[in-house]
Order: C-alpha cells, then structure tokens, then sequence
C-alpha cells in the first residue's frame, strides 16, 4: 500500500512538472500544426491529394515533434540529480523508466492525440479513417514514449550530438509507421493489424525498462 | 579459446595468425574472382548476371554474422564484464557497415537487370537498410560520447536492443511474400544450387570471412593500443 | 517493495510481455506484410479500382501477347486464378513465359489490370544453363529442382 | 550501523581513493576533508552504492550493502551539490513534491517554523529561480528534516552558506546526534562545527 501510494505521488510530482512545463507541450503542438499548414502550402490546396497522404503526412509530423520533445524525458530530472533522488527513495532504475514513459505518454503524447481530430479536419482525413488513426495512435504513441525513453536515456551524457536521440527513435519506429499507416490505407484487416501494433507495443515494453535502466545507471554512475 | 575475451591474449595471438590469415585472404579472393569470373557456368536463366551473387550472398552473410558476433560479444561484455567485448563491438561496427553497403549496393546493381529495378520497399530490403543505419548509429554513438566507458556501454544496449532485426532480416523471405527471392542455402533441405556455381560461391564467402577477420585483427590491435594510452 | 523484488517482477512481466508480444505477430503477420497479393487472394477480397496494388505470380504459358514494340497484354496466374494484364514499357530481362513476376498498377474494371512497373522475380534455383538443357532433353526437368 | 572497510576506487586506471574505512553508528558525525577533487563526491557515491567500489567491502547493520539496499536507502536522506529543487516551482510546491515523494508526516506548523528560522518563510510563494544561490541551499538542507531519515550524507552542505546557518546547520547536526541518528559530509574548508570523527582523502 505505501509502496502504490509512492507511485501515485511520483505522478503528483510529474503532474507539477508538466504543467509548469506546459508551454513546451503547446510549443510542440504548434510546431505540428505548423508543418501541417506548410505541408499543405507546399503541396497544395487539393483536397484530393489529402485525402490520399493525410494519414501518412499525419503520422511523420506526429513522430518528428514527439521526438522534439525528448530532450526534456531524462535530462531535466537527470541534470539536477533528482533521478537519484528518486532512485535513493526505493525506486529502481528499470521502474523509474516505467513510470517516466507512462508519464511522457500522459503528458506529452496525450495533449497529441487530443489534436488529432483537428489536425485530420485540416488535412481532410475522413471519420472513418479517424476512428482508425486514433486507435493507432494510442498504440503507436505507447511505443513512441518507451522508444523515446530508451534514446533519451541512452542520451544523458552525449553532451555533442544531442540529434542522435532523434534518429535512435525513428530508426526503430519504423515499424510503427509500417503497420500505424498500413492500418488505415493499405490492407482491410483492421483487427490484425491492431494485433500488431500492440504485439509491438508489449515487445517495447519489455525492452524498455531494462535498456533504459541499464543507460540511467550508467549515466548516474559516471556523472 | 581465452583468446577471445582476453586483449593481452588476443594480442599475442592475433600476431602469429595475422600473416598466415592475410595471406589465405588475398588467395582465396584471387582464386574466388577467377572461379567467379571465368570457371563457373552462366545460369539457365540470369545468365552471366548471375555472377553478381558471388559478392551479394557472401557480403550479406558476413553482415549478419559481424552483427551476431557484436550482439554475443555485447551480451559477454555487459553481463561478465569483460571489456574485451567492447573493444570487439567498436572495432567491427565500421567493417559490418561496409559489408551491408556491399550487400546493398551489389544487390541493387543485381536487382536493375533481373526484376527491372535498383530498389523496392519489400521486407527484405527495408530490414537491410535498417540494418545498416543501425550499423551507422553504433558508429555513432562510438564517436558522439566523451567518456570512453560509458560510449562502449550504450553502443552495448543499442546492439542488444537493434538486435531484433536480426530474425526479422532473415526471415523475412520465408514469412513475407516478397520481391526477394526465398533463401538458397538452408540448414534443412538440400541447397537449390548446382555444384558448379556452388563452389565459386563457397570459395568467395570464406574469402570474404578471411578479409573481414584481417581487418578485425589490424582494427582490434589498433583500438586496444588507442584505450591503453588514454 | 526492496529494490531486488521489483526486479524478479519485472523479469516475470518481461518475460509473460514478450511470449504473449510473439504470439501476438505471430499469428497475425502471416499475410500482412506482403508485398504483393496473389490473384487468388485478389479474388476472395473485394477487386479496388483506380487503387495502387500489386499482383504477384506466374506468367501464364501461352498467354504473352506483343501488341506493338513496347505494349503487351499477358495474363498473371498462381495456378488456381489468373488476371488479364495491360502493360506499355519496358520488360525486364527475366520476364518470360512460365516466370515468376510482380506487377505493379490499377484495376482498370473488374477484369482488366493496367500495370505501370513489371518486376521479374527469379527463384532461388541456380542451374547452370548446359545442364538445364540436358535435364529438359531427359525429361527429368521439373521446377522443383 | 554502516561500514565500510578498505574502500579503493579506481578509474580509468587512476586511482581516485585508496583503502578507506569508516565506521558511521548513531551518535557520530563524520567529516570528509579533502582538496577540490580528491574524490570526496565519489567516495559518497560509492557509500550511496551508485558507484561500485574496484575493492573493499561496505555493510548495513552487519549484512552486505547490496543484500540491504532497500532498508539503506529507506534510512537515509542525501543531500547532492546540486540543488534538486525544481526552480520553475515556487518554494510551497517544492516543499509540497518533496512531503508527498517521501511520504513524509511533518505537519506545515514545523515547516513554517522552520522556514522562519532559515529566513526563507518571505519567499514562500515565490519561484525557486528568484532565490539566491545560498537560499537555494538552505531549501535543499530543508530536506532533511522534511525526509526524517537516520543517516544524513551530505555533499559540500556549506557552499554559498553564511556563518550563522553553518552554525545553525551544526546545532541541527548535534541534534540529530542526539537523536540516534547520525551524519557524513564532505567539506574542503574547516566548518567549524563540532565533529566526532575525521576522514582524509
């Protein structure tokens, strides 16, 4: 019981964070709202032809400003030692990369999907594609926050290249993309590809707190 | 065998086979380009085309074999502590990138005449290409970080955790319908290819073993002089 | 919950996670990833005009019809069904009666197959080509060499 | 209650300290003195089980450190040289994240009363960027009363520090003391406080 209590006020402590934070989220979402306007001004006002790419456009902005917002995953808490802070409070590494992907999904990820309907309006994305983008965005974005938090930790002490997070996510997010936007554009079996996706989802799940875990303590050990 | 997880040990070693190993190199790829070029019959249906294969097939195969070899050296390094492992992984990153580029380049050059096409996105060749910007992100991570220790440790994960496009890569054929034809050569049935083009092909990818094997030792023995005057 | 308990959870998770995660792919990537459909498979599912697919097969003996220098029709079967196809360009190499092709384009109506981009696809039999005519004079030539 | 005997830590090939032991049981402050980096953060580190020592061995009330762990860690409060205090968070929301993080029962009565002592009851709404560096740390130092471990291990508490809360700190110090629990901290200067026990490195 103290210990789930522990959990939830590690949430509170995430919760205050955020929302302090909030402007970075609103930046974030403006940024894909903007590439959105310039992907259609560059391309074209047809409604045709978006109806056609909106998905796929839709998803490639998604994962590029979430990878924009990596930077705060770790290294925030990792720069002011609260990382240990929280390790020292019985926290293991490989649980405090749970925790901290489930609150990138809740803060960061979820504001994202929030803007998916408008952002879908704009692109001409049809309701019944929508319906479909969503639930593999709620599964794609799972994967994208235990992605992002093995990159990001694998990042803490790369003071030159910080762009290396980026590619580390988008590398392995490919097959996200593959099955995300073969939902809804290629193949009719709906359900099989969810299967998938969250077949995908639980491998990540696995993995990530034991990579993660791995690169935070190396990255605590050698600050 | 401790020569494999021991640098003073490999050392030693790597210094009586280097000769002997770059020697056998350079004559099985001569005898190999000749069988390649000049002993070995056209295919019934590629024609003189087909010769392509004896420098696609071997590099391929030594592109998953290097990235095996990093992935057991990685599990060795990280769960007994041996650092050998992580000088091994740095060492070898570059030559498995070179071997898939080969792979890729001669596998385009092969794919132009015979389906009609240098690239298609099927399973196979998408897992390729990730595979060798897996091999360009280990290399660099090897050369993004500052502290020695933790540059070695990370490169280490990211092969564990880039290590699931290994059976992706190979089985990609059998799972998938693809462009890419299914594999020749397997453990459980007999090889689909004649005997005649089957030695050339054996001849060039023991070659290719022995070159990859020079390079790994000149690098190795480089990269543990470089970590002792650190 | 001591630091060495969350770990002997979290290996127990992992591991249900990732038994469960194969399971998952496993049973549901058999025909997913494909990079082609077989006309077979096109006929079972409903045929979408003016939509970007490709069709995967054999050329059917006796089907390869030159229309003028660069226009050909031929018809693309796997034994079972087959698909009339329209193509103008150039043909690679390998395609030829009895070979293995993927063809790339749209429905045109619900018989007709406008192909944009022919790929030949060879098997992964090598044979040198004396000896493939020795078999065919024997009469122990099959494809399943 | 802690241990540690023969403590060596090498990196890189570099020694950074050498057969190092020290004893912490309740009643004692100990003092680790050494010139800028001699190796002080680390060895606390290593007390800390985030780093691992290349020789010696530490242990908590009798059993191995990494057999222990989680008691350890439930009995202890460190203090790092850098602030964990969240700076766009204003002073009450640094101090409310830290009662609920550590589960702590202080009610805010003692907290005011604290404040008021270290003089930082005026900046209670403000954000913790508008402090000054030395109330920045008087907040951090806040934390040990707000955790009520037993062991304190505290990393360079006198930085930025003036003479009278260096006194204040040691009376605190003494208190603990008394208290049965019992305190480590580094310093590179002589804080002038009473100690029990004194380790060069």
């Amino acid at each position: 019981m103290i210990f789930l209590h522990k959990l939830l006020n590690f949430y509170y402590r995430e919760y205050k964070l955020n929302l302090s934070g909030f402007q970075d989220i609103l930046t974030n979402i403006t940024f894909f709202f903007i590439s959105i306007f310039i992907f259609i001004f560059s391309i074209g006002p047809e409604k045709e032809t978006y109806s056609f790419l909106g998905v796929g456009i839709l998803w490639t902005l998604l994962l590029l400003s979430s990878t924009l917002s990596l930077r705060k995953f770790y290294q925030d808490d990792f720069e002011n030692g609260n990382l240990t802070l929280l390790h020292l409070n019985g926290f293991s590494f490989e649980l405090i990369a749970i925790l901290k992907t489930f609150s990138h999904f809740i803060f960061v990820q979820i504001p994202f999907l929030l803007s998916i309907p408008l952002a879908s309006i704009l692109l001409n994305v049809g309701n019944e594609k929508l319906y479909r983008l969503t639930i593999s965005f709620l599964l794609g974005a799972l994967i994208l926050s235990s992605l992002g938090s093995i990159s990001s930790s694998m990042n803490l002490l790369n003071k030159r290249n910080y762009l290396l997070g980026s590619v580390i996510v988008m590398i392995f997010s490919i097959p996200i993309i593959i099955f995300s936007v073969g939902i809804i554009n290629i193949n009719e079996n709906f359900n099989s590809l969810v299967g998938i996706l969250s077949g995908i989802l639980l491998i990540t799940f696995a993995v990530n707190p034991w990579a993660s875990g791995a690169c935070l303590k190396i990255a605590i050990q050698n600050n | 065998m401790r020569f494999l997880i021991n640098s003073k040990r490999f050392n030693v070693f790597a210094d009586i086979i280097f000769k002997p190993v770059l020697v056998l190199s350079i004559v099985l790829l001569i005898v190999g380009l000749i069988f390649a070029f000049f002993l070995s019959p056209d295919d019934y249906q590629q024609g003189s085309t087909v010769r392509i294969m004896y420098v696609h097939v071997p590099s391929a195969w030594l592109s998953l074999m290097t990235y095996l070899i990093m992935t057991v050296y990685s599990i060795i390094a990280l769960a007994f502590r041996m650092p050998f492992g992580f000088i091994v992984n740095t060492a070898v990153a570059p030559i498995g990138a070179i071997f898939t580029l080969v792979c890729i380049i001669s596998g385009s050059l092969w794919g132009k005449p015979m389906w009609g096409t240098w690239w298609v996105w099927d399973a196979r060749l998408t897992s390729v290409a990730v595979l060798f910007i897996i091999y360009l992100i280990i290399i660099f991570i090897n050369i993004s970080f500052e502290n020695v220790r933790v540059r070695e440790k990370i490169a280490a994960i990211f092969i564990l955790v880039g290590s699931i496009n290994l059976p992706i890569i190979k089985f990609s054929v059998d799972w998938w319908n693809t462009l890419h034809q299914p594999a020749t050569i397997s453990k459980l049935s007999k090889p689909s290819i004649d005997p005649s083009m089957m030695t050339p092909l054996i001849i060039m990818t023991i070659a290719f073993i022995f070159i990859g094997i020079t390079i790994a030792i000149l690098r190795i023995k480089t990269e543990i002089i470089t970590r002792e005057n650190i | 919950m001591s630091l060495r308990y969350q770990r002997l959870l979290l290996i127990i998770l992992s591991l249900i996670l990732i038994i469960t995660a194969t399971m998952l792919i496993l049973y549901n990537t058999r025909e997913n990833i494909s990079y082609f459909y077989t006309p077979s498979e096109l006929n079972y599912s409903n045929i979408k005009i003016n939509k970007l697919i490709r069709i995967g097969g054999f050329v059917e003996k006796n089907s390869f019809n030159k229309v003028s220098s660069s226009t050909f029709n031929f018809r693309i079967t796997d034994d079972l069904n087959s698909i009339y196809v329209n193509y103008t360009g150039i043909l690679p190499d390998l395609f030829r009666e009895g070979q293995g092709a993927v063809i790339e384009g749209y429905f045109q109506n619900e018989k007709v197959f406008n192909a944009k981009t022919v790929f030949a696809k060879h098997d992964e039999n090598y044979m040198p080509s004396s000896i493939k005519s020795k078999l065919e004079n024997s009469g122990y030539w099959n494809k399943n060499y | 209650m802690l241990l540690a005997q023969n403590l060596t830590l090498c990196r890189l090939e570099r020694i950074i300290f050498e057969n190092i032991s020290i004893s912490l049981s309740s009643g004692k402050i100990i003092i680790l003195k050494g010139k800028n980096g001699s190796g002080k953060t680390t060895f606390l580190k290593t007390i800390l089980n985030l780093l691992e020592p290349t020789s010696g061995t530490i242990y908590w009330k009798g059993k191995l450190l990494s057999r222990n762990l989680y008691d350890y860690y439930n009995n202890l409060t460190y203090i790092a040289d850098k602030t964990s205090s969240i700076k766009q968070l204003s002073v009450y929301e640094n101090i409310k994240i830290w009662k609920k993080i550590f589960s702590s029962h202080m009610n805010y009565e003692k907290i005011e009363e604290i404040l008021s002592i270290l003089n930082l009851k005026v900046f209670l709404g403000a954000r913790v960027s508008t402090l000054s560096l030395g109330e920045i740390k008087k907040l951090e130092l806040l934390r040990l009363m707000i955790e009520n471990k037993k062991i304190w291990i505290l990393d360079e508490p006198f930085t930025n520090l003036d003479m009278e809360t260096i006194n204040l700190i040691g009376q605190t110090f003494e208190d603990h003391c008394k208290n049965e629990g019992c305190v480590i901290f580094s310093s590179h200067q002589d804080p002038l406080i009473p100690v029990s026990d004194e380790v060069n490195l």
